[in-house]
């Protein structure tokens, strides 16, 4: 591990940006301090949700409880899942896009710098749009899936879920041009040498995740366009008077909520693919076969979404298929898990916090796995679908699978984001309250929900048999809330206290670990021949992996010693002083975005009869939208 | 770029557009003749023609007016890809809401 | 280390869970459990669960074991082995690829198999039950045996039950976990679920919940399911068809309909008779299991003078039902003025053991502070605040003429006590 | 390669840089928008069928209706206006596609015997013109559309059929309307400097690229929503 002395910076590219001000943050269109925006944001995000669901636990603790009240408790629960999924996990893994992929194949930034700062920005503004009414007892309160007709006016009259409509509608846009822009980025900013087939498996896994995205948010978009047009302009989409269909909302919402779910994981998978080597000291094991399995379940993704309407009467038929289609998932993340396995097979395992993390995720997404096959079969899943066994379910795949990943990456990319190593002291007490936590937390729900505990409810009588696993289920709860601060702690406090990482701390193989630490505005002083999946390390070892790779006979042997510099940079030059023209830091991005969220305020009103108000924000929001637009396109880039 | 400048060079002409854009509106004639002829309407083959014959257009167009054809591989498999996505979900649902039925 | 000890724990942990489970199907203190097969639905369903659990309790051991392995038989160790740089093995992939895909086969084809099974329609001679969701309460018809009745549903052992799952608002489901897998109910749609109670299943009483989120009550949305022998069904079943008996003796029916009757006139002079005997079977109130008893505390700050309760006389009471607009919403066979379709029927409501959804035992003091303030009693429940001096969210003011004092309500109580 | 290889970059500075594929950017990125808007599209089309028939109250597509008052409604659609609006966008493509051949064909040196038609091929600003007029009079016809049969009782809140066609409709002739503004702007650029060059070529080939696109949806609406019954 490095010891040189290097300065320390509060985040990416700071000790080469002229200011380092707030407005510097705000115009910025930097791929790693955007990155760092959605983490913070995203982290914040987190906590928010973690602190619904201490509230939610609080509750159900024991019997008739009446800490919240049932409005209250619906409020939390719809927000706790909104948040958790649309505004921690996704904006988790978008850190890691932005932070990441240009590091990864050899690129100065992303193929839009200027899209860039715009999705972050709707992001942050969508998510305070979508938060801000819990304060003020207005939040939504339909669930995280807004089951139609209860969303529609007609049972739903107050304001709560138009902000839920207006406010997930506002951050699909900013998931939509992230997505667009981070295929042309991986598509065609990759440095020489580096063919699809060496992209870093993160790379690889964010790349479908990224077409899961395009395909999966416009059925979204539209049927939450349908549900704005009822609740605001009287059409009959899921007007049940007018003889509409309420399984369409639920078709339209799973086309999206299956494959998303496969967003929220497919990242996870990838961190861990880059931990797993690194910290087992060994290549990946069956790099083609984990490509090809992460494709297989993004594209088996959309073929499945039915499982999450086993009970409302499909038929047979249509059951039987999109049973087996979903069982069939099984078989290429099985593959995952084998071959995690086996890449630290014969290796040497270093138990750094992120290792463990990455093991922790094989561990316990493996049982979400298992119960998610339990699901799958219907008449199974009648027993189990809408109680806590499916929440036990959804739990260990999201936070055994997708939390759990995304810290494996948090500890392991750190000291690159920061310059600085996060303290494994904290660390470990983090990983193994949270290990424990979490366990706590949901594996006694797969009794509670065979034993005919429901979901969503506020309240349960006493002397249904549950009592006992609801308080384990809340102690557990307690013991994550503890877990988190010590992560709160290590996070804020290694920014200026943690060791100095230098440029390569862990010994790992890819692109990313061949800068300094945080790495320069520009990323590369030289853009890198890659020649092999592994490059560094065929550079500190060429005899370790030389010509064992399969796939190509040429890719372990390293051409250009200058392509990847291991030797520490001493000192540093910005941009200007290489000659590497930059992209111009901007605030039309935010203008743009916050035009946008204008616009969408303005239809609040539209309910209220306040037209003109209405009117003028719409109008205005527009006007000032599109004005954006033409200066931030009509403008030069660099 | 370089490949662009290739691509234009292999880009059909001006008259092959016209020859494109005669068979468009020979298709769209048919449709529209199909229509008015009730024997065609009540016939079991009437909405799998009108079917094809759309594809055909939908398939014209894309090739040739788009470049398809000539274009990049690249820009073929980022169309095709999510085109047979959403065709496949288009099916599926159909069939979901009994819009669709296996016979036919 | 510890990490090390405590994943190996893990496998023999869930075994332990697993085991744990499937000897906890006790009624006494898992009432709710699914693992039972009380009907021939549950039996199939548990068929096919087993099969999961198992299949899956070998999956994860499987995988747990080898991880653990390996992060112990090769982590890093001072002079131990220096890693070994493979990249793949085609044959391993290829097993590891085939074995899930077998473990699935065997999983999927019963899963079929069932699906069919228990998708078919049902068996001929089936009782037909209508089941309607509203929110947040159900309402049960017995379209054969002209029964309208509400989240209490009598079934007899050995028959087929086949309900018709519909809804007049939002989306709910249809859940009796003892009996069984759940149903939607789809607006614009009517869904279809049977069960046949095993004949040798003693008389006893099961608990039901709505499933699907229905909003501010979704979790106050439950109602009793009470499997009986079939004579005594077919008592409770006659008695049920029949119209309310009424204070002062005599079935209203025999009144003439035309005209609304006014018994507070003719029985003012005469003490009223109450019928002490309930005329049909009825599952006895002393013998319920624990587990349907609604322990649901009183709301703070719902006042009801008890002591009232005592003299609330029935036929004041029928005077009180119409000025407290309660005819509004319900209907009781025999009482001409109400027939309204919107709320729970109440010809038989003393006949029941619950009320509001199965929130609260039906008893003189609760359905007095629920006729009093039902939104206060159940959260977003529909029904009008009807105590005088009770805050209206509706009219946004305290109850005041149109209401009922507690003396009234008191009557009303004693009204729909009589409704055996 | 050059000091700043692989940091291309959007805004038509991409040709000056290194990419991957040597393809430019925004191209790609287009494409996959394309992508993207069929399963957009795909929502709504699935919408309109699996809508179709299952409306309690008329007006109707294909189908006469009587209300309780007794007034008939005629079959609503309206094939020849419509069909012949379809005409229009497809010749509009074809105006659009001759449109980035002129402004592909700016290099090549015109031939001295060149016939009316090849000077006419290389006319970017008439082609364009031409291809923002037809779109535009398709829009006319949309309007049209929509107004009869707003007058023939059909608004968005009528019923099922109503509201799934008018949004269906509506969300293509949006697209539609972006689009012709797109097309004015390129003609406004073309009359000010004329465009030229390969990041001209690109700018009309992206526009190009979504104005097919357009006029392919609506080859599949014509057929799925005003053709089959
Ligand atoms: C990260 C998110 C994530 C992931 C990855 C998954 C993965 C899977 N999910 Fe899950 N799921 C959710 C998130 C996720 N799910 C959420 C949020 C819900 C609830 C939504 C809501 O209602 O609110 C849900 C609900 C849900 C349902 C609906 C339940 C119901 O409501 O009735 C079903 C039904 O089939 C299901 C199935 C599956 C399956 C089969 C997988 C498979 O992909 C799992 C595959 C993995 C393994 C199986 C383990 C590893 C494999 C092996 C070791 C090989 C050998 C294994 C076997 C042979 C079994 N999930
Ligand atoms: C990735 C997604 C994700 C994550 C990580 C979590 C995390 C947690 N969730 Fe879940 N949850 C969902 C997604 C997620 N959830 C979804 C989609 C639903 C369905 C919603 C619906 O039905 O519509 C759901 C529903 C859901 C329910 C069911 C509610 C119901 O049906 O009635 C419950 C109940 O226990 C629950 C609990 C928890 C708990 C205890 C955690 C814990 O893991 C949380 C741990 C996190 C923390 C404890 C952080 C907070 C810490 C602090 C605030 C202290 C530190 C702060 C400082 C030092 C400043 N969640
Ligand atoms: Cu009814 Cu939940
Ligand atoms: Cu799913």
């Amino acid at each position: 591990m490095a010891t040189i002395a290097a300065p320390s910076y509060a985040s990416a590219g700071d000790a080469y940006a002229e200011n380092t001000g707030i407005w510097s943050w705000i115009t910025t269109v930097d791929h790693k301090r955007i990155g760092t925006l959605y983490l913070w944001t995203a982290l914040f995000f987190f906590l928010v949700g973690g602190l619904e669901a201490v509230l939610i636990r609080t509750q159900l603790a024991q019997p008739n409880m009446g800490f919240v009240s049932a409005e209250t408790y619906n409020q939390l629960f719809t927000m706790h899942g909104t948040t958790m999924v649309f505004l921690a996990i996704m904006p988790l893994s978008a850190a890691f896009f932005n932070f990441l992929i240009p590091l990864q194949i050899g690129a100065r930034d992303v193929a839009f710098p200027r899209l860039n700062a715009f999705s972050y920005w709707v992001y942050l503004l969508g998510g305070i749009f979508i938060t801000l009414p819990i304060l003020f007892k207005v939040a939504p309160n339909g669930g995280w899936f807004g089951y139609a007709p209860l969303t529609t006016n007609s049972f739903s009259a107050g304001p709560n879920i138009d902000f839920w409509v207006m406010g997930l509608q506002i951050l699909g846009i900013s998931s939509l041009a992230a997505a667009f822009n981070f295929i042309t980025t991986i598509i065609n900013m990759r440095a020489p040498g580096m063919t699809l087939m060496r992209m870093p498996m993160f790379t690889w896994m964010s790349f479908v995740v990224q077409f899961l995205l395009i395909l999966a948010f416009p059925p979204i978009t539209i049927a939450l366009f349908f549900l704005l047009m009822d609740r605001f302009f009287g059409t009959t989409f899921y007007a049940i008077a007018a003889g509409a269909d309420p399984l369409l909302w639920q078709h339209l919402f799973w086309v999206f909520g299956h494959p998303e779910v496969y967003i929220l994981i497919l990242p996870a998978f990838g961190l861990v693919s880059e931990v797993l080597p690194t910290f087992s000291k060994k290549p990946l094991f069956g790099y083609n076969v984990m490509v090809y399995s992460g494709i297989m379940i993004g594209f088996l993704g959309f073929g499945v979404w039915a499982h999450h309407m086993f009970a409302v009467g499909m038929g047979a038929v249509a059951d039987s298929i999109f049973s087996m289609m979903t069982m069939l998932i099984a078989i290429p993340t099985g593959v995952k898990i084998f071959n995690w396995i086996a890449t630290m097979w014969s290796g040497e395992i270093r138990f750094t916090v992120a290792m463990k993390f990455a093991i922790a995720l094989i561990g316990m997404f493996t049982i979400g796995g298992i119960s998610g096959v339990m699901h799958s079969s219907p008449p199974a899943d009648l027993q189990q679908t809408d109680t806590y066994f499916i929440v036990a379910h959804f739990h260990y795949v999201l936070f055994g699978g997708s939390i759990m990943g995304i810290f494996a990456g948090i500890y392991y990319y750190y000291p690159k984001m920061t310059g600085r190593l996060m303290s494994e002291t904290i660390g470990n007490w983090h990983f193994w309250l949270t290990f424990i936590g979490m366990n706590l937390t949901f594996f006694p729900m797969h009794f509670s929900g065979m034993l005919g505990m429901p979901r969503r409810i506020y309240t349960y009588d006493a002397g249904q048999g549950w009592d006992l696993f609801n308080m384990m289920a809340t102690v557990g709860t307690y013991i994550l809330v503890v877990a988190t601060s010590f992560f709160v702690v290590n996070f804020l406090r290694s920014r200026t206290r943690g060791a100095v990482a230098g440029n390569d701390p862990w010994g790992g193989a890819t692109l990313e670990w061949s800068i300094p630490s945080p790495p320069p505005e520009y990323n590369f002083a030289q853009i890198p021949e890659v020649t092999s999946r592994y490059p560094l390390w065929d550079l500190k070892a060429p005899e370790k992996t030389a010509g064992i790779d399969h796939s190509h006979a040429d890719a372990m042997t390293i051409t250009d010693a200058h392509a990847v510099p291991v030797h520490e940079e001493t000192e540093r030059h910005t941009a200007k002083e290489l000659g590497i023209p930059m992209p111009l830091p901007t605030a039309k991005p935010l203008f743009t975005a916050l035009s946008l969220v204008v616009m969408f305020c303005g239809l609040l009103f539209m309910r209220n009869d306040m037209f003109a108000v209405a009117m003028t924000l719409i109008l205005g929001g527009a006007a000032s939208m599109i004005a954006g637009l033409y200066s931030w396109l009509t403008s030069p880039l660099e | 770029m370089s490949h662009d400048k290739q691509a234009a060079h292999t880009h059909p002409t001006g008259w092959t557009y016209i020859k494109v854009g005669v068979i468009l509106t020979l298709i769209t004639a048919i449709e529209v003749w199909a229509y008015y002829v009730p024997a065609l309407v009540a016939s079991p083959l009437f909405n799998p023609a009108l079917l094809i014959m759309s594809a055909a257009k939908f398939a014209i167009v894309v090739m040739f007016y788009m470049h398809l054809k000539y274009d990049h591989k690249l820009f073929k498999a980022l169309f095709t890809g999510p085109l047979i996505v959403a065709m496949g979900t288009i099916t599926a649902l159909l069939f979901l809401f009994h819009q669709l039925s296996i016979r036919f | 280390m510890s990490m090390l000890r405590l994943r190996q724990a893990a496998p023999a942990l869930l075994f332990a869970a697993v085991l744990l489970v499937l000897t906890a199907c006790g009624e006494t203190e898992y009432p709710n459990s699914t693992f039972n097969r009380h009907t021939d639905l549950n039996t199939s369903i548990d068929a096919l669960w087993d099969r999961l659990l198992f299949w899956g309790t070998i999956v994860f051991v499987v995988v747990e074991a080898a991880l653990v392995f390996t992060i112990i038989r090769y982590r890093k160790r001072p002079g131990g082995p220096a890693a070994k740089q493979i990249h793949g093995n085609a044959a391993l992939e290829i097993t590891w690829t085939a074995i899930p895909a077998v473990i699935l086969v065997l999983i999927a084809v019963p899963t079929v198999k069932t699906i069919f099974e228990t998708q078919a329609p049902a068996p001929a001679g089936a009782l037909r039950i209508e089941v309607i969701g509203h929110q947040w309460w159900w309402e049960f018809r017995y379209p054969e045996l002209g029964i309208t009745t509400a989240n209490e549903v009598y079934v007899p052992v050995g028959r087929t039950a086949s309900f018709e799952l519909k809804t007049i608002d939002v989306l709910h489901s249809f859940w009796i976990p003892q009996m069984g897998g759940k149903r939607d109910l789809i607006s614009n749609k009517t869904n279809y679920m049977w069960f046949t109670p095993n004949a040798d299943l003693g008389t006893s009483a099961w608990n039901g919940f709505c499933t699907e989120y229905c909003g501010s009550s979704h979790a106050n949305m439950k109602f009793r399911l009470f499997t009986v022998q079939p004579d005594e069904f077919a008592s409770w079943a006659a008695h049920q068809a029949k119209a309310a008996v009424f204070p002062g003796g005599g079935p209203a029916a025999a009144a003439p309909a035309t005209t609304p009757v006014v018994p507070a006139a003719a029985s003012a002079q005469q003490p009223t008779v109450l019928p002490t005997e309930p005329m049909g079977y009825v599952f006895p109130k002393e013998q319920l299991p624990a587990h349907v008893v609604p322990r649901t505390p009183i709301p703070a700050g719902l006042t009801f003078d008890d002591a009232l309760l005592a003299g609330g006389d029935p036929t004041r009471g029928i005077q009180a039902f119409m000025l407290g607009g309660c005819i509004g919403c319900h209907a009781i066979a025999g009482n001409p003025m109400a027939i309204s379709p919107i709320g729970p029927n109440l010809t038989h409501v003393a006949s029941r053991h619950t009320i509001g959804g199965g929130l609260f035992p039906n008893d003189g003091a609760h359905l007095a502070r629920w006729i009093k303030n039902a939104k206060k009693m159940k959260p977003g429940a529909l029904m009008n605040v009807i105590g005088i001096g009770e805050y209206d969210p509706i009219m946004k003011r305290p109850m005041s003429q149109g209401g009922l004092t507690d003396q009234q309500i008191a009557d009303v109580v004693a009204y729909l006590m009589a409704l055996k | 390669m050059s000091s700043h290889a692989a940091a291309a970059h959007d805004d038509g500075h991409a040709h000056h840089h290194y990419t991957t594929t040597g393809l430019d950017n925004r191209k790609i990125a287009v494409w996959a928008f394309i992508g993207s808007e069929c399963m957009l599209f795909a929502s709504l089309i699935s919408t309109y069928l699996i809508y179709k028939g299952r409306s309690i109250v008329g007006p109707f597509p294909h189908t006469e209706w009587v209300n309780e008052a007794g007034r008939v409604f005629k079959p609503i659609l309206d094939i020849p206006v419509t069909s012949a609006s379809t005409f229009v966008l497809l010749m509009s493509s074809l105006a659009m596609v001759l449109a980035l051949q002129a402004v592909q064909l700016k290099g090549v040196p015109l031939p001295a015997d060149a016939g009316w038609w090849t000077r006419a091929q290389r006319s970017s600003k008439g082609w364009l013109l031409m291809t923002a007029l037809l779109g535009t009079t398709f829009l006319g016809f949309q309007a049209y559309e929509f107004t009869s049969f707003v007058h023939e009782g059909l608004t968005i809140k009528t019923n099922l059929f109503g509201s799934s066609f008018f949004t269906l409709t509506g969300f293509h002739g949006a697209h539609v309307t972006v689009g012709v503004l797109w097309l004015v702007t390129l003609l406004f650029i073309d009359m000010k400097r004329g465009l030229a060059g390969p990041a001209d070529e690109l700018n009309v080939d992206i526009a190009a690229l979504y104005w097919h696109f357009v006029d392919v949806v609506w080859i599949a609406i014509f057929t799925l929503v005003y053709l089959i019954q």
